[in-house]
């Protein structure tokens, strides 16, 4: 480290610490201060408990759609070719790039009662799901893309001409090869919605016990002056999101140790 | 906000006051003393969460809760002065009363608190940890049996069956009524000034002022540092004045009696040339539950500092809803 | 039997990879496909594995005719230049993957893995995953994948293309010697003309889509069938109006009799081990290389300056300038 | 790809079309359609709705408020972010992996977790460094200073994320080969390093950009509520739509995705193409391709 | 004057990269720095060149002190295997890099600029980008590059490495051509034994971190210090004890005079070019290598399965076996 990075490195720590890392340590001190009671109560409280209940089972439903349907977006991106693909490819990062609370807002137009379909996914679970389907979406897509960009055909080559069928060759060749990344991207699609909020403001109705997802119960417990309560929810939360960073951290590492 | 502009007043309000206060702003800025006088910046949100806000550092010149003792609070940490109640409307600034907001043509037919525990009604109201207008309605449904006659025992278990019928505790009263506009619950409870501006607003829906209610009084008060006092006093004074009582009654509030304000036809009442019907029976907390102070100890106390919880949070908290 | 390629044409769009293709790659032998980059090699070999399709023309592989089959039917194994192998899997799951698609029964997997794995010398590295290997113990592995399914005909395409040249002469003998042991029909792409040389039984020469002579090292070496060929297989040098090897340029240090040979100045002298390598400029001004043994260069008393009259050989290979390539 | 072979190319046909019809389809339901509403529902009654709105002083401040915190978060995730990168990659330091790894938290943080964990600290009367920020004059939580922490907080690891690998691929030999020539350290970041990376900046600042536009819940924990000059875009959608103004709501929104949409597609334009367009790989791969074991 | 190294040593961690290394590298001259991979090569030249620092010992650039001077100030061209173009700049702007880097004014930087693209035969490409480059074309480019700052020394780290065999051949020859036009002090870093041999000076050959040995080509292939150089620098075989190269064994048909030379039979003819590469099978079951040439084989009437006797021929470099490594 020469004098000047080891300055750059330190103004960058700062920053960092003051945004983001003490910030975060606050929560966690704040939950800590009345003791593990505090966890106690907040998590023995049904309508928190059935709101990380309800979030939990929509984040893990959402992914393990997402897996799938990612995967397949990520194989037609990469491996078919037809018109109109690059709308599909720049289609997948609208959910990324729009406001989580005009997502809620669009999936409203189509899914609510006013919209054109006739169902009214508004104040239901259903409404939570495809709220958080369509935020997570770019996840999966965008770690499974690059890999399969990356995977020579030549291996699937090498797999046909030893006697696999397509599918077993896809079954035990690319899948293999792909599963890393599909994990990377399932971590990051469950942490996303584990933690969503902007886009079920307008579209879930916030009802407890029913549509009421975790961020809500933070937001509720903060706006009612229980500030202890939500900083024990949110250092729940918190804890997820790390393994989360944890989880893609190590698959990626070993994605990078295959080689 | 808007500290670089000399005249202008900072404002913090409970939820539904956004737009009476437009109105009134308008108003004002047509009087002499609100001349040069700006609004930049006003806050509106759940009572008892704008309350704290204004507790834990943001700035306002003049606050308008929607009961007393989210003023209360902001007396005891010194941001309003000990004798704000100090003058002819006892720090009030507007009044309502609790109804009950029902589906256009009112297909369930609610009329009054019991129908509300029947079973195919399922029940709309604020969170009372952050919103004003839930305790309103909690403390109006509680006095309702009272006031029938029952007993304390009788109102806790009308209070039980209630809370088994709400489908939803939205933070704020105005956070209740998009709930319910957008779907969830036959019936809500809120302020009729709400009521009359969502049928202002072009919501289809009725309301029902049932037989025994509640009467709110909004406080308001310039606080202690306020930046612009003089211009948010002059506000203030605006707002209780006659003139100002009948901007607000044509925002569907019940004009204070000391005003003085002339009638008004009030669009989107359910009459609008007879908009403020009185109840058989119109509870207020000061004749019926002891005033405030008492009152919010007595039945909303969430026994955080230790102190005994409260009647109705107690109940509440039974039904995993806080 | 054999490999029998009859008419065989490729597109690309518009680009003709290959053009009426005939020829045969006889059973048993190894065979080198040579040409330069972008002659249509891989093609060729891709469509004989069955991983491309031929426009026109028909494939029999020992006698079945092939045209039409998936590569999985084949039974043919086919290495990859850059190895193409299943990262994810041990070097003993790779080299077992095409036993275990056909279900052959575990110990029978165990026994046959094993015993490859000693034949490419990898046995101590069976538990490895190939980015644990080096780049040749990897090309030794995927050998071994494709022979695992004992294939009819053995296909590499550039096998060694990706490795440095200390570990790619290495590997070529050793691939000549698994060749002499195993005796599979093996056909070899390369682009490495002393590759194809030291390695090879036969060698079909390709270029821009078409044979242009197919023949034993020696027969291709002294008997080019066109400048090309002449051209690609060795290094040549121009002597009065003629191409020539360099070793077959005949130096004398006076004026022979009659025309008396082309006379010139060493420009540069280079000895790479037993050999001594000459840079001649002509007196009409142009370069000329010769080669010679260093036995042959001290005896002439050659260096650098000396003057010499130079001859082609009796019997040299040669080919007018003109049509050079 | 180019050279897609045979046996990976020519999939049967049924298997092809049902893929690209389900993936068609699936992104059609959930992306495409719902978000073409937004333009409809926003020109309903022709540009009436957009004039409307655009003449209401609130709006225009909200999405001028916007504009501003978006372009000063992303002008310090840009600095914060190459820099970064360049720590991460070029220098070994202790803890660098845990840092490199922490950066990307701020992705899979609730936002209303990251305004409560901002308020905690900033609060001027309970906050950590709150009071003494605010007696020197400093006011953060209910301020524009918090509304930026707030979306710096989000968009904090993209520029990092995009610019990290590349500087990884690039490697340091163009940078030693400057230093063999005589160019200084500041000379070669920005002759060498820096146009070296310039694209992934400019993704990492277009999705920056988009994100910070966008941020929401932890604005709104932060901001308080206020309308007016804090109020950001965002939220104005909320307390429209939910005072039963749709119109604006929908026109502000439709403006938010507008630019959103834009930032995409200059990054689709920007980015290199994929492989299919680009000469075969396995020709042009061969003489770099050098075996390490 | 030239290049100085005075004991130095260099460790990364534990492993010792450089131990203990003096050498003199001399002024004008092309020094190839020869070794098997992991030698320290690079390390000592990445030294030289200021781009790492040593642990010990100091390095001394034409009398100038530079052990401590930073890269920017030592004026050394670095030229890196991988070329480490400017990939956003084009040709001309590469070269004119270092140039700019010292302010020199505009004219003179074309000017110069045009000479060297001319020099390295790249003048009609100098506004291409690096990447519609060959990569024989980028190595150049580099090359020019590092040149134009007119450096003390100019410092090449395998330069050809990265290049298909064809190119590295020619682009040997040119380098050689180009140092005996520019005379600058050059050293070029190889594992390959024929480069060093071909286009060096002198050799300097490094093991694991020490100097085996520093010679000529000659002295290097004549004379080698130890085993490892003389296994490294060309082809080595064994024959009754000694080791030798192969174009040392002398071939008999029949057994000479005393001893008689060392009986087997020929197992394998290969002709590459010229040469006949003979594999013996002696009657102990040594395989035994033997290059000769073609003509000399012919004359013997040599094929597979002959009976030989071999001999070391008088005067060859040979190493007892014992001591091989
Ligand atoms: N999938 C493809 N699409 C278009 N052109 C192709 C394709 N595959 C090969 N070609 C072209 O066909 C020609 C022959 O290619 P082929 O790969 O057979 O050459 P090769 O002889 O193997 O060359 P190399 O030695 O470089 O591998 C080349 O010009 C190549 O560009
Ligand atoms: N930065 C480093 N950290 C640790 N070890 C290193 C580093 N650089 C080089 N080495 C080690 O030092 C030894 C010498 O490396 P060096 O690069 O000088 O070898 P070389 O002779 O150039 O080899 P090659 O021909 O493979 O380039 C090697 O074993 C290498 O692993
Ligand atoms: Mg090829
Ligand atoms: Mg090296
Ligand atoms: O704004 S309320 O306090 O009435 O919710």
């Amino acid at each position: 480290m020469t004098p000047g990075s080891t300055l750059g490195l330190g103004i960058g720590l700062l920053w960092f610490s003051l945004l983001v890392l003490i910030p975060l340590s606050a929560i966690v001190v704040e939950a800590s201060g009345g003791g593990l009671d505090t966890y106690k109560n907040a998590l023995t409280n049904d309508q928190t408990f059935n709101a990380l209940k309800i979030t939990v089972i929509a984040a893990l439903v959402t992914t393990a759609i997402n897996m799938v349907m990612g995967t397949t977006i990520a194989w037609v991106l990469v491996r078919d070719r037809f018109r109109g693909k690059a709308l599909l490819d720049l289609i997948i990062d609208i959910p990324f790039a729009m406001p989580t609370i005009v997502a809620g807002l669009v999936l409203l137009a189509l899914y609510g009662s006013q919209g054109p379909l006739g169902t009214s996914f508004e104040n239901t679970r259903m409404a939570v799901f495809l709220a958080i389907a369509f935020v997570t979406l770019p996840f999966v897509v965008r770690t499974v893309q690059p890999v399969l960009e990356e995977m020579e055909t030549e291996v699937e080559d090498a797999a046909a001409s030893l006697g696999a069928s397509r599918f077993t060759t896809f079954r035990r060749i690319v899948l293999p090869t792909l599963v890393p990344a599909i994990f990377a991207g399932a971590a990051l699609s469950f942490a996303r919605g584990i933690s969503e909020y902007g886009s079920l403001v307008l579209l879930s109705g916030n009802l407890p016990n029913k549509t009421e997802v975790s961020s809500f119960r933070v937001a509720s417990l903060l706006e009612g002056g229980s500030r202890a309560s939500a900083a024990a929810v949110a250092t729940l939360m918190l804890l997820v999101a790390l393994i989360a960073i944890v989880a893609l951290d190590v698959t990626q590492r070993r994605l990078a140790r295959r080689g | 906000g808007g500290d670089e502009d000399e005249n202008n007043v900072s404002v913090v309000g409970f939820s539904v006051l956004e737009s009476a206060y437009d109105d009134l702003f308008t108003a004002f800025g047509d009087t002499d003393e609100g001349d040069g006088i700006s609004f930049n910046g006003p806050s509106y949100g759940a009572s008892g969460e704008q309350s704290r806000g204004v507790a834990d550092g943001q700035p306002a010149d003049l606050v308008h809760f929607s009961l007393e003792p989210d003023m209360t609070r902001l007396v005891d940490a010194g941001i309003v002065a000990e004798d704000w109640k100090d003058n002819d409307s006892t720090g009030i600034c507007s009044q309502s009363v609790v109804v009950m907001i029902v589906k256009k043509d009112n297909p369930k037919d609610i009329q009054g608190w019991q129908d509300l525990v029947r079973d195919d009604v399922s029940i709309v109201t604020p969170n009372p940890a952050s919103s004003g207008s839930a305790k309103w309605n909690l403390l109006a449904a509680y006095g309702s049996v009272i006031a029938d006659n029952g007993s304390d025992e009788d109102a806790k278990t009308y209070m039980q069956e209630f809370f088994q019928h709400v489908a939803a505790l939205p933070d704020s009263g105005r956070d209740a009524t998009t709930a319910f506009t957008s779907g969830t619950g036959d019936v809500l409870l809120s302020y009729e000034n709400e009521a009359i501006l969502a049928r202002q607003g072009g919501q289809d829906f009725d309301y029902v002022v049932p037989d025994t209610t509640l009467l709110i009084e909004n406080p308001c008060a310039v606080t202690e540092d306020a930046e612009n006092a003089d211009a948010a006093q002059a506000f203030l004074d605006f707002e209780k004045s006659a003139a100002g009582q009948e901007v607000l009654a044509a925002d569907g509030y019940r004009p204070l009696e000391s005003a003085g304000a002339s009638a008004v036809t009030v669009e989107g009442a359910t009459n609008p040339d007879d908009p403020f019907p009185a109840p058989t029976t119109l509870l207020t907390v000061d004749g019926d539950f002891g005033g405030w102070a008492e009152a919010d100890d007595a039945y909303f106390n969430d026994g955080e500092d230790g102190e005994p919880v409260g009647v109705i949070a107690e109940i509440q908290s039974q039904f995993g809803t806080s | 039997m054999s490999i029998e390629i009859k008419n065989l044409s490729k597109r690309f769009g518009d680009f003709v990879a290959l053009e009426d293709v005939t020829v045969s790659l006889p059973t048993g032998q190894l065979t080198a496909l040579l040409g330069p980059s972008g002659g249509g090699k891989s093609t060729l070999l891709r469509i004989i594995a069955g991983l491309d399709s031929a426009d026109e023309g028909s494939v029999t592989i020992e006698g079945v005719e092939a045209t039409h089959l998936p590569p999985q039917k084949r039974n043919v194994g086919f290495v990859f230049q850059h190895y193409a192998v299943f990262k994810h899997m041990t070097v003993a799951k790779n080299v077992a993957f095409g036993l275990e698609i056909r279900k052959r029964p575990k110990p029978e997997i165990v026994e046959r893995v094993d015993e490859l794995l000693k034949l490419v010398h990898l046995s101590q590295f069976s538990h490895r995953l190939p980015s644990q290997l080096s780049g040749g113990q990897r090309q030794r592995m995927a050998l071994a994948r494709a022979l695992a399914v004992e294939p009819t005909v053995l296909l590499l395409d550039e096998p060694f293309g990706a490795l440095d040249a200390k570990v790619r002469k290495e590997l070529r003998d050793w691939l000549r010697r698994l060749h002499d042991e195993v005796h599979v029909t093996t056909v070899f792409v390369t682009h490495d003309q002393e590759e194809a040389l030291e390695v090879a039984d036969e060698i079909v020469v390709i270029n821009e889509g078409r044979i242009e002579q197919v023949g034993t090292p020696d027969q291709l070496y002294d008997e080019p069938a066109n400048p090309f060929v002449m051209g690609f297989l060795g290094d040549v040098t121009h002597l009065d109006g003629v191409q020539l090897r360099p070793h077959d340029v005949e130096v004398a240090v006076e004026p022979g009799l009659g025309k008396g040979g082309v006379p010139g100045r060493i420009t540069r002298v280079l000895r790479v081990g037993f050999e001594v390598r000459l840079t001649v400029e002509t007196d009409a001004g142009d370069d000329v290389r010769v080669e010679m043994t260093r036995t042959h260069a001290r005896n002439l008393g050659l260096a650098e300056g000396s003057r010499v009259w130079l001859t082609a050989a009796s019997g040299a290979t040669t080919v007018p300038v003109l049509a050079a390539v | 790809m180019a050279n897609a072979s045979r046996a990976v190319g020519n999939r049967s046909a049924a298997v092809t079309w049902t893929l690209r019809v389900v993936v068609v389809v699936y992104l059609f339901m959930i992306v495409a359609w719902p978000t073409g509403l937004v333009a409809q529902n926003t020109f309903a009654n022709g540009l009436d709705g957009l004039k409307t709105a655009l003449s209401d002083p609130d709006v225009t401040h909200s999405l001028w408020l916007t504009v501003r915190v978006a372009l000063i978060a992303v002008a310090i995730n840009l600095v914060f972010g190459v820099g970064m990168s360049l720590l991460l990659v070029r220098y070994r330091f202790p803890g660098k992996r845990i840092l490199s790894a922490l950066i990307d938290l701020p992705l899979s943080v609730s936002p209303i977790v990251v305004g409560l964990a901002l308020v905690l600290v900033y609060n001027p009367r309970y906050g950590w460094f709150g009071e003494t920020l605010s007696d020197n004059g400093i006011d953060v939580v209910f301020a524009t200073p918090g509304i930026v922490m707030a979306t710096c907080f989000v968009a904090l690891p993209l520029v990092v994320r995009e610019v990290v690998p590349v500087l990884e691929e690039m490697g340091d030999e163009q940078e030693q080969a400057a230093r063999s020539l005589g160019a200084n350290g500041r000379q070669t970041f920005w002759r060498i390093t820096l146009p070296g990376i310039r694209w992934a900046i400019v993704y990492g600042v277009v999705l920056s950009l988009a994100r910070s536009l966008g941020e929401f819940g932890a604005v709104k924990i932060v901001a308080g509520k206020s309308i007016g000059d804090k109020e950001t875009a965002t939220l104005l959608v909320q307390r429209e739509y939910q005072n039963f103004n749709q119109d604006t709501a929908y026109s502000v929104s439709f403006l938010l995705v507008l630019a959103a949409v834009l930032c995409l597609v200059v990054v689709a334009i920007l980015r290199p193409k994929p492989e299919s367009q680009r000469p075969a790989r396995r020709k042009q791969a061969r003489p770099l391709v050098k075996e390490s074991t």
